[in-house]
């Protein structure tokens, strides 16, 4: 009876908690609250992290008095938590690196409403990877939806408020079909946690009674959490929403919100349905080919932007693809993959969001290429950080997206004919053409600067922003070098995790 | 580099990159644009002082007046009958996918669980641990009650915070910031024009009928949330009927009487210690039974107001929750501000 | 088929309506219709989920008379699952409706592709 | 199945295909308010008066005195003042 079990549920009460004083609180108060928040999170996950390393099963945790079918749970494995510390680890050096210039979006009156929507956006992500329950995630999937929508309106300007409601109403619909998948699974099996479901799915395998349902709920569910995490034929409201909303917004949204839809859509397959039976409805073989195309064409539209910001929001449609195609593979191997994918992406993705604002200010807040012209000598750390996020996206050695990539044609290896020929070649494709649009942004960063344009007198930036960038840039190293533990984690997790 | 650059913006390919770019957002969402919405006159001296910079020498305006271009181009073509026929085809597809979603659900339905019937799967020993022992265990009358305030806390916890979060994004949209005075600006409530111009309209039937039914309605609210254990009711409709009642006295006798005892501070402060009241009761209460330690909270007998442990009071916060984020709903829809 | 349709009328009503609420969310323009419709769907779904739990010549999940037996009450769970929804889908309302008044302040229209269009111009004007 | 429920569930369907169908968004507004009670009044059927009563506070009334705010914030209501300053 170690006081570490109850570290998940202490780290999603000090969100909670932490939101509704942040509310009483002034902004300055607000801010430092929400980022000791994240840092203590950070604590409380790598602590849980290191507890689970030691346990033979995962553990459930009884959210009061009654054990499983009739009470709410949580349960700590090593997935949960390695996510866990990944994903504050980056939440904690995006509010570093970017709470200093959200006064330029944010009106000194709300900032401490934003911070608001932090606190709860990390704390509905927080339960989203922990949750044993499928209801309680659906009620959290809600309030990540209206925290992320927050974090987007918070700048107030025409082009936000449009995303927004785009956001809002794509994602409603979405929420609708989940909750109408959890009913009618709720309807065939009885039950709502997702031990005692799985259970009764493989009584339904087996016995053959209420098999339709079953198959439409897995469609429904799936196409739910497609649509919140932007895969490829929905993701059109995502461009916009992460080009438009506050850069720290952007890297919240897109490194991290999305990956905790993802992550509940795996344990969705992994524990609820089971992934022999994914495999014989073929879903996976949609969700692969949905990867595919996204992984092209994210990246054919990311190369057409002028915008560097909208650029850099396409092709996080092209590396959620990425994930999708992992998953879709249906195999162990394939899930790691994606799993692994989810991390590298969640850490670069959210630095490129950040030193992409960094090039922007300093270029006097305009945004095409030609001006960006040698920002990357006026901020020379938002410049190397933006080229190392940039070639871990590409895929080059010794960065996260090498690995993730590397790992993915590994998986693809022993599929049958046809997807195996597409996985290398769709890989390979997808690479070159990260490597146009990536590659020609770093090009002109550190291009000689036009004489006709005038800059803005370049602005310090805070010691604490750039070490977190620095930091964050050496986490994206540190998946591509120290990748094997990492690995080994994942696999053991995912045995663990059904 | 840009004499090439503007040479290949007039070449096919560029032109299909701009319609993949433009058009991206046009074949999803400008195709449906409004039929009977007159068409925006096409502002041709625009354009023509846009050919001007086009010809000009600096080639940021250039870019700008290339986008401009595309725009207005993009605003003439969602104007013209194609757009027209794209729109209906939208919309026949559309409704061939509400038609299709129908289908596959009706053809669901029929191997669904018998309606009305005993022996659905839903009907285990889940519900039967509720039925018969939640007395017991819970102290609640309301079965339902038990549910979702013991047994399955943590959704509903999730539930008010929803409440909570959907209160402050409504904020984050409407609220009129103060300047430093504390004064609401008046260029903003010029610009928002809200409601405050048109504020108390003294109507004496609304006035009569308030002042005989806002007690009413309050007093049942409260009934509601303080039986929530007991009968029908608790914290959610509770706080809905609570907060209509605060309502129609808003709308009877203005913000200046209703911000007497409903201010901005207030409300934060009521979120404050209801919803941290609950939070920290359920943390308490999970932190317990997950390490298998007895609460130590008594139930009392059943069917009394104070019985059922925690629930009546967890009723009530949820119940302050609810009200205060509906009147401020209201209060911020009418003029942006409490 | 049909016989069994008729037999889970609430569910195929359900259904429909849901498949309504999803088509008026997507055909039509105006953003209150497109609420109106939200909230038609996520209504269809809640008369799904409670259609679920309700057993034929079972009282109401209230405890009369101490009577604590299985045979005598309906499946509370739908009910309680419900309950939530609802909560969640009026906050949802009141965002999307707070998300409407701004854009029509600023856009005068209501129209959501209309505005998206305006908004587009806004760059160039 | 009683002949209340089967009207009830009927009336369920063309309200929702009224809301689609009606010129004026007050009409289609007030036909959704019908709706809601209609649905309060289903759930007593279901034997859920927890749901028919939350139902009937949040959804027909709360939900609906929102809906109508913002249509007159966006002068949608015929006859008020702001209508007839919109027009000029």
């Amino acid at each position: 009876m170690t006081l570490a079990r109850n570290f998940p549920f202490f780290s999603i009460l000090v969100c909670l908690v932490g939101s509704v004083v942040t509310s009483v609180l002034k902004p300055r108060a607000a801010k430092a609250l929400t980022i000791i928040i994240a840092g203590v999170v950070l604590v409380l996950s790598a602590f849980t992290l290191r507890y689970a390393l030691a346990l033979e099963s995962a553990e459930p945790f009884m959210m009061g008095h009654f054990p499983a079918p009739w009470g709410n749970e949580l349960r700590i494995g090593r997935l949960e938590a390695l996510m866990a510390t990944g994903i504050s680890a980056v939440l904690f050096i995006t509010l570093l690196a970017g709470f200093y210039h959200m006064p330029a979006f944010v009106s000194e009156k709300k900032l401490g409403l934003y911070c608001i929507m932090v606190d709860l956006a990390m704390c509905a992500i927080l339960v989203m990877l922990y949750t044993n329950d499928l209801f309680t995630a659906y009620v959290f999937i809600e309030i990540m939806t209206i925290a992320s929508c927050a974090l987007v309106i918070v700048r107030q300007n025409g082009h936000t408020l449009v995303a927004a409601t785009r956001y809002m109403i794509m994602n409603l619909l979405a929420s609708g079909l989940v909750l109408l998948g959890i009913s009618m699974l709720y309807g065939i099996t009885g039950h709502l946690l997702m031990e005692p479901l799985g259970r009764s799915v493989r009584h339904i395998v087996e016995t053959g009674q209420y098999m339709e349902p079953l198959t439409v709920v897995i469609a429904l569910i799936t196409a739910g959490l497609a649509i919140k995490s932007a895969m490829f034929p929905f993701h059109a409201w995502a461009p916009d929403t992460y080009a438009f909303a506050p850069p720290m917004s952007s890297a919240i949204l897109s490194g991290l919100i999305g990956k905790a839809y993802i992550f509940l859509l795996i344990k969705f397959f992994y524990r609820v349905i089971g992934l022999d039976v994914i495999v014989g409805t073929n879903v996976d073989s949609v969700l692969f080919v949905c990867g595919v195309s996204g992984m092209l064409m994210g990246s054919v539209l990311a190369i057409s932007q002028r915008d560097i910001r909208r650029m850099v929001a396409y092709s996080s449609v092209s590396q959620i693809g990425y994930i999708y195609m992992g998953l879709g593979m249906g195999t162990e191997a394939g899930v790691a993959a994606a799993l692994f994918q989810m991390l590298a992406h969640a850490a670069a993705k959210s630095l490129l969001f950040l030193s992409t604002n960094e090039l922007v200010s300093v270029s006097g807040d305009r945004k095409r290429f030609h001006y960006l012209h040698g920002a990357g000598y006026r901020n020379p750390v938002a410049g190397v950080v933006f080229t190392v996020g940039a070639m871990s996206l590409v895929g080059i050695p010794f960065t996260g997206g090498f690995i993730a990539k590397l790992n993915l044609a590994t998986a693809g290896m022993p599929m049958g004919g046809w997807m195996r020929a597409l996985v290398l070649i769709a890989l390979a494709i997808s690479t070159l053409l990260n490597a146009v649009y990536y590659l020609h942004t770093v090009v002109s960063l550190y291009r000689r600067a036009p004489a006709e344009i005038d800059y803005p007198p370049s602005h310090r930036v805070p010691r604490h922003a750039a070490a977190a960038l620095v930091i964050s840039m050496l986490l994206t190293v540190y998946l591509g070098l120290g990748s094997g533990p990492i690995m080994r984690v994942i696999e053991a997790g995912l045995k663990m995790f059904a | 580099m840009s004499k090439r650059r503007s040479d290949w913006e007039q070449r096919p390919q560029a032109r299909f990159l701009r319609w993949m770019r433009d058009g991206y957002g046009a074949l999803d969402d400008q195709i449906t644009t409004s039929i009977s919405q007159p068409a925006a006159p096409r502002p041709d001296q625009e354009a023509m002082e846009a050919h001007d910079i086009l010809v000009g020498t600096h080639r940021h305006e250039r870019e700008l007046a290339l986008d401009r271009l595309a725009h207005y181009d993009l605003q003439n073509w969602a104007n013209t009958r194609g757009r027209k026929v794209l729109g209906r085809l939208y919309a026949v597809l559309a409704l061939l996918l509400g038609l299709i979603l129908i289908y596959f659900l009706l053809n669901t339905v029929a191997f669904m669980p018998r309606f009305a019937s005993a022996d659905v799967p839903a009907n285990n020993e889940v519900i039967a641990r509720y039925v018969e022992k939640g007395l017991e265990e819970t102290g609640a009358i309301n079965i339902v009650a038990g549910m979702i305030l013991d047994y399955r806390a943590f959704d509903t916890l999730g539930e008010s915070t929803v409440l909570f979060i959907a209160a402050c994004a409504v904020l984050i949209l409407l609220r009129i910031d103060l300047d430093d005075h504390g004064q609401p600006m008046q260029q903003l409530i010029a610009e928002e024009s809200d409601d405050r111009h048109y504020e108390p309209k003294n109507d004496r039937i609304l006035q009569g009928s308030a002042m005989v039914l806002t007690p009413i309605i309050l007093l049942f609210g409260i009934y509601v949330l303080f039986n929530g254990h007991l009968g029908p009711g608790g914290g959610f409709s509770g706080g809905a009927i609570l907060s209509s009642g605060l309502i129609l006295y808003l709308n009877a006798f203005g913000f200046q009487k209703a911000g007497r005892f409903f201010t901005y501070k207030i409300f934060m402060w009521v979120s404050f210690f209801s919803l941290g009241f609950y939070g920290v009761a359920k943390a308490y209460s999970f932190y317990m039974g997950a390490n298998g330690l007895h609460s130590g909270i008594p139930l009392g007998t059943p069917g009394a107001i104070l019985s059922s442990g925690l629930i009546m009071p967890l009723n009530i916060a949820v119940g302050l929750v609810v009200a205060c984020t509906m009147y401020i709903f209201y209060a911020l829809f009418r003029k942006g501000g409490l | 088929m049909w016989q069994a349709l008729y037999d889970n009328l609430e569910q195929t009503v359900a259904v429909i309506l849901f498949g309504i609420g999803f088509t008026i969310l997507l055909l039509q323009r105006n953003l209150i219709r497109k609420i109106i419709g939200l909230n038609i769907m996520s209504t269809a779904t809640y008369l799904f989920l409670a259609s679920m739990g309700y057993i034929q010549g079972r009282k109401a999940p209230i405890v009369t008379d101490g009577v604590t037996d299985l045979a005598a009450y309906i499946n509370p769970i739908p009910a309680g699952l419900v309950l939530t929804g609802i909560v969640v889908s009026v906050s949802f309302t009141g965002i999307m409706l707070a998300l409407t008044v701004r854009l029509y302040r600023r856009y005068r229209t209501l129209d959501i592709d209309q505005i998206a269009l305006l908004a587009k111009g806004e760059d160039m004007a | 199945m009683s002949f209340v429920k089967i009207a009830l569930l009927g009336m369920l369907i063309v309200c929702a295909l009224g809301v689609s169908f009606t010129r004026n968004l007050l009409t289609s507004l007030i036909v959704y308010m019908a709706y809601s009670l209609m649905m309060a009044v289903i759930w007593m059927l279901l034997e859920s008066p927890d749901l028919a009563i939350t139902e009937a506070a949040v959804g027909a009334g709360i939900t609906s005195v929102l809906f109508f705010v913002t249509l007159k914030k966006i002068h949608a209501i015929k006859g008020d003042k702001d209508h007839e300053q919109a027009q000029k």
